[in-house]
């Protein structure tokens, strides 16, 4: 499968009337396009999904939500689109706050933190494919790489944690260490469960092991109990409600981040939401047939030959993976805004003792069924 | 029960405990030396039961008078109340606590103390409960003058030396 | 003579204008309240934020963490003993920092002015107050009209400039 | 910690120690600026120990200073939740105090007004109660209803929180055109809503794990503290002044105490405690609607005295308030100012109990146990 960098590349040296470019500087140029173009997706990407999360949780709690902000005049009536422009102003306003370092605070570790929790979820979309061959880097281990990169996040949780020398803060990252390593097991024995069935750790074979044949969700009974477990995992990862521990407002104020101002905490809101958009994307990647159209699924289920098939194609292929995530995404907030929050045992018990037994014994089921049946 | 069987029952068990016959008024006043004994007779005593103390207040008799603190109590089996009265002397009065016997009485005793000053002898935690540790002055008694400054902030409504 | 280029933004200038408008317009648009209650103007507060009144249909939001908000609503009465903490509330928040002053009580000491020996007679004399809101308590139209006068100060406001 | 510990510790014994945590007086769940000094070993709390007077605004001096009429808007702020059963219950002892009768149709009108602040206050309770669990759209749904109370309370006497409507021997204002009607509006709207609160929170599968079992207050324990009202009506014991010791009206109508029966945990949890706040409001709408029904016609103003100036004496009355026995001892010396009136609060004395039944327990529990008591500091500081 092609990617973005080798065509970017591809592209740097087919222009001709540039001067000739050792592939390192070429390498540089690409990767510094690249990743702009995450960056920029991630900014937006927060800016859209919390001006959504806002009007939902608005829809659900009876309210309006953001009503009066627009963006060059227009505010978007009282309709859905209301107060487009919050966010551009919120956004804006962090950047233009004061960054507080607190005086007793380890000042390396409390400016790195943010940083590396930024950096895991900003690398993690590196492996991420949203269409044929519209992906950054084809790994061959895409599925192990995002599952260890976004790990890596807790390690940037822990840190700004201990380095505010707040004990709110530092109860929030000992709980998160204590979360996102544990969900961490009943997540990857979920995706486990996929490559064992398609054969290969690359997203590319993964989707293709799904067009050839089912997506993954409707596989066999055990892989619908595994997607279950990997959404819920999933949002545990993610931190949010009802796994929102580490930052538990009616409890630990802010958790981790409860000194954090300013830019730096702008950090933690776009790797949060970020890390919503890559726990969907894996989801719908691996169990919900990534960019495959759900109509063409069907019709090939009734023996449609495959000229019928409209609704597939790299750009409907792009409209249904967003479709899906964004799907997702709302699932997420529908849980945050209708579940009360679990008590840190409580969230211990459910990993270790309901998730991973099913994981490891659908590992087990699926294997059979593959055995027996196929 | 009506209160002079329980007068009766009280001078029963404790006989120097009640100041006066206490038959004619509407509440026991009792001396505050014996009031542990009497507390315990009061709980314990299978026809009295008084296990739910409803308040404990304070009370000021005026700067010539002595202070005294008023227990209201209730039987939650028999449904019958009691007032008993118990005088302390204004400066360094003090009398035992029963916050061991009601627990209600525990953060009581210690708003009695906070807004009035006497003391409790034996409660596990006598501190002031309201006001600020640093606070001078017991503001409850009628003697009691408001302070001008508290750390530095004017106290009082009266503007002049704000600005 | 012409000026120098240097010497211009000295002066009043189009681009720190319409920089300034910028921030003032995102400042003013997102006001992150303080989620701190004292009495029983907090639970007009609550009321604003709550469906009918809905406060976030201006950007206010609540956050809990003092380093995380720009509005400081000093929703009832101050005691002696909050008033230190309040002005350490005051310091942690990060700039800019607003407070708005919500019912009597915060405003002059309300009902309790004369005999509260325990109350601090207004909350402007621990920390520096924006807006007064009256009532006791206030309704929350009033607070949200309290909130539309911060957010008019905060347009009126340059930022980018020399305070002369 | 150190490196001196390093040398005298075995390897392989991990040691620990108690940390000391401040939760407030700024906290978002301390309902108000309590603040509870915590001991934790971990996330276990091993004791707790509530510091109050963040809100102490001197009630009981007040009282000596001013008249037994303008003592009425200050109990309004003391429980500004239930300003209405505040108002009352000083009324009717005042009123017992001066051998004052009041016309009944002023007694009817206390009473509803009473139980709607009723259902005011346990709405407030039950969704903060489950924004102190982490459910923020319960919260709303209940202020949202909340807003109609106030509705019909700001259409009697024109104030939304603090009314000062119950006058010693009467009412401020008699009861405007068509309440009963909206009134009865009003309670046609809300009963189905008690059943969305238990959708959406009460049979949450997530909120009995959180509330079932937690904070277990046996009945002996509650009564020795001192704990009123939906507190103790929640560890099983059948006590409730309405009905135990009914004063001004109350006998006349029909409604049962609700007690906590330990459905989803041990009885005297968390989630019982909860349950018959959501259980009174239904109780509530039961004695409104036939005090709405019976409501006589006459002069709400014909008993309103010149001048309050109750006799010698002295007088503990006691009601019950959304949060439990609320009394009034008020020593009267015969002069128009009350010579002591003390305030025995509800949540006071059920605020004493949070180290017996929260100590053992993870933090994430002490918010739950503190949002079970509801308490209101305004109360509790006086």
């Amino acid at each position: 499968m092609t990617s973005f960098t080798d065509s970017l590349t591809g592209w740097f040296n087919g222009l001709t009337w540039l001067p000739d470019m050792s592939p390192a500087i070429v390498a540089v140029f690409v990767a510094g396009i690249l990743a702009l173009a995450v960056f920029t997706f991630m900014s937006l990407n927060a800016l859209v999904a919390v001006y959504f999360e806002r009007k939902v949780s608005a829809f659900m709690q009876d309210r309006l939500g953001p009503m009066e902000v627009g963006i060059f005049g227009f505010r978007g009536g009282k309709k859905f689109w209301g107060g487009i422009g919050q966010t551009l102003a919120d956004a804006i306003k962090l950047l233009g706050k004061e960054d507080t370092i607190p005086a007793d605070a380890d000042r390396p570790l409390f400016i790195l933190g943010p940083f590396i929790l930024f950096g895991a979820a900003f690398t993690a979309f590196i492996g991420l494919p949203i269409g044929w061959g519209m992906v950054i880097s084809d790994f061959n281990i895409g599925v192990f790489f995002i599952t260890a990169i976004t790990s890596v996040g807790v390690i940037g949780i822990i840190l700004s944690g201990w380095a505010s020398n707040n004990k709110w803060s530092l109860y929030g990252a000992m709980r998160s260490a204590a979360q996102i390593i544990s969900y961490e097991l009943p997540l990857g024995m979920s995706l486990l469960l996929v490559v064992m069935v398609a054969g290969s750790l690359q997203f590319s074979d993964i989707v293709q092991w799904q067009e050839d044949n089912r997506w993954f969700i409707i596989h066999s009974p055990f892989t619908v109990v595994a997607f279950m477990i990997f959404l819920v995992s999933g949002v545990a990862e993610a931190n949010r409600t009802p796994f929102d521990l580490p930052e538990a407002e009616s409890e630990l104020v802010a958790g981790y981040m409860t000194e954090y101002s300013g830019f730096r905490w702008s950090l933690f809101f776009l790797s949060e939401y970020a890390s919503m958009v890559i726990i969907s994307l894996m989801t719908a990647i691996v169990f919900l047939g990534a960019w495959l159209s759900p109509v063409a699924g069907i019709l090939r289920m009734f023996g449609v030959p495959e000229g019928w098939y409209y609704l597939s194609g790299p750009l409907w292929g792009l409209f249904w993976l967003m479709g899906k995530v964004a799907f997702l995404i709302f699932t997420m907030m529908w849980f945050r805004w209708t579940f009360p929050r679990l008590r840190p045992d409580q969230l211990m018990y459910t990993a270790w003792k309901v998730f991973l037994p099913f994981a490891l014994a659908n590992i087990f089921f699926v294997g059979l069924w593959e055995l027996l049946l196929a | 029960m009506d209160l002079q069987s329980i007068v009766k029952s009280v001078r029963g068990a404790q006989p120097e405990a009640l100041v006066a016959d206490a038959a004619q008024e509407e509440h026991l006043e009792l001396t505050p030396d014996r009031w542990r004994e009497v507390a315990r007779h009061l709980i314990d005593d299978a026809d009295l039961q008084f296990d739910a103390l409803m308040c404990l207040s304070g009370y000021d008799e005026g700067p010539e008078g002595s202070l005294a603190v008023i227990y209201h109590l209730f039987s939650m089996q028999h449904k019958h109340k009691l007032e008993v009265r118990i005088k302390v002397p204004r400066d360094g009065g003090s009398l035992p606590s029963v916050a061991d016997i009601w627990r209600t009485a525990d953060w009581h005793e210690r708003e009695a103390y906070d807004l009035f000053g006497m003391t409790f002898e034996g409660h596990p935690d006598l501190r002031r409960i309201l006001l600020p540790d640093d606070w001078e002055g017991h503001p409850l008694k009628k003697d009691y003058l408001t302070p001008d400054y508290y750390r530095g902030i004017p106290v009082p409504k009266d503007k002049r030396g704000w600005e | 003579m012409a000026l120098s280029l240097v010497h211009k933004f000295d002066q009043d200038n189009v681009i720190v204008e319409k920089l300034d408008n910028l921030l003032n317009w995102a400042r003013s648009n997102s006001p992150w309240f303080f989620q701190f209650g004292l009495a029983c103007c907090a639970i007009e507060m609550m009321a604003a934020a709550a469906p009918r009144h809905d406060l976030e249909r201006f950007g206010a939001m609540p956050r809990a963490s003092p380093r995380q908000s720009d509005v400081m609503i000093v929703a009832g009465t101050v005691t002696m003993k909050m008033a230190t903490r309040i002005k350490r509330l005051y310091e942690q928040m990060a700039n800019p920092k607003y407070v708005i002053s919500m019912g009597s009580c915060a405003n002059s000491g309300g009902p309790y002015w004369q005999y509260g020996y325990h109350v601090l007679k207004g909350v402007d004399l621990v920390v520096p107050v924006d807006v007064y809101v009256p009532g006791c308590p206030p309704r929350p139209e009033a607070l949200i009209q309290g909130i539309n006068e911060l957010q008019r100060q905060i347009r009126e406001e340059t930022p980018l400039r020399k305070v002369s | 910690m150190t490196a001196t510990d390093s040398k005298s510790s075995n390897f392989g014994v991990v040691e620990t120690e108690e940390m000391v945590l401040n939760m407030g007086p700024q906290h978002p769940s301390t309902h108000g600026v309590l603040r509870l000094k915590i001991r934790t070993d971990g996330e276990i709390v091993t004791h707790i120990e509530p510091h109050l007077g963040y809100l102490h605004r001197c009630f009981e001096k007040h009282c000596e200073n001013l008249s037994y009429e303008q003592v009425i808007p200050f109990t309004d702020r003391c429980d500004y939740l239930a300003s209405m059963a505040n108002n009352h219950i000083y009324a009717l002892g005042v009123e017992q105090m001066m051998g004052l009768e009041v016309p009944d149709r002023v007694e009817y009108i206390r009473i509803i007004m009473v139980e709607l602040q009723r259902i005011a206050s346990h709405l407030m309770g039950v969704g903060t109660f489950g924004l102190d669990v982490g459910g923020i759209t319960p919260f709303t749904y209940c202020f949202r209803d909340r807003e109609r109370v106030l509705d019909l309370f700001e259409y009697t006497c024109g104030a939304r929180l603090l009314y000062n409507y119950i006058w010693i021997g009467g009412l401020s204002h008699d009861l405007p055109e068509n309440f009963v009607q909206y009134a009865n509006e009003f309670l046609d709207y809300f009963e189905p809503k008690i059943d969305e609160y238990n959708r959406i929170l009460t049979y949450n599968k997530i909120f009995i794990e959180r509330t079932g079992d937690v904070g277990v207050l046996p009945a002996d324990v509650a009564i020795s503290y001192g704990c009123t009202g939906p507190v103790l009506r929640g560890s099983g014991v059948s006590w409730d002044l309405r009905k135990n010791e009914p004063y001004s009206i109350y006998d006349r109508f029909e409604f049962d105490t609700v007690l906590g029966t330990g459905e989803m945990g041990t009885l005297g949890d968390c989630w019982d405690r909860y349950f018959v706040r959501i259980q009174e409001m239904r109780e509530s709408i039961k004695i409104v609607r036939q005090a709405l029904a019976q409501l006589p016609e006459g002069d709400v103003f014909e008993a309103l005295p010149k001048k309050v100036r109750p006799p010698e004496g002295s007088i503990y009355f006691r009601g019950e308030s959304p949060r439990g026995e609320l009394g009034y001892f008020i020593v009267s010396d015969g002069k128009n100012v009350p010579y002591r009136v003390k305030m025995r609060s509800p949540a006071f004395c059920n605020l004493s109990v949070i180290n017996e039944i929260g100590a053992g327990w993870m933090i994430s529990d002490i918010v739950t146990i503190l949002g079970s008591l509801d308490i209101v500091l305004g109360e509790i500081d006086r």
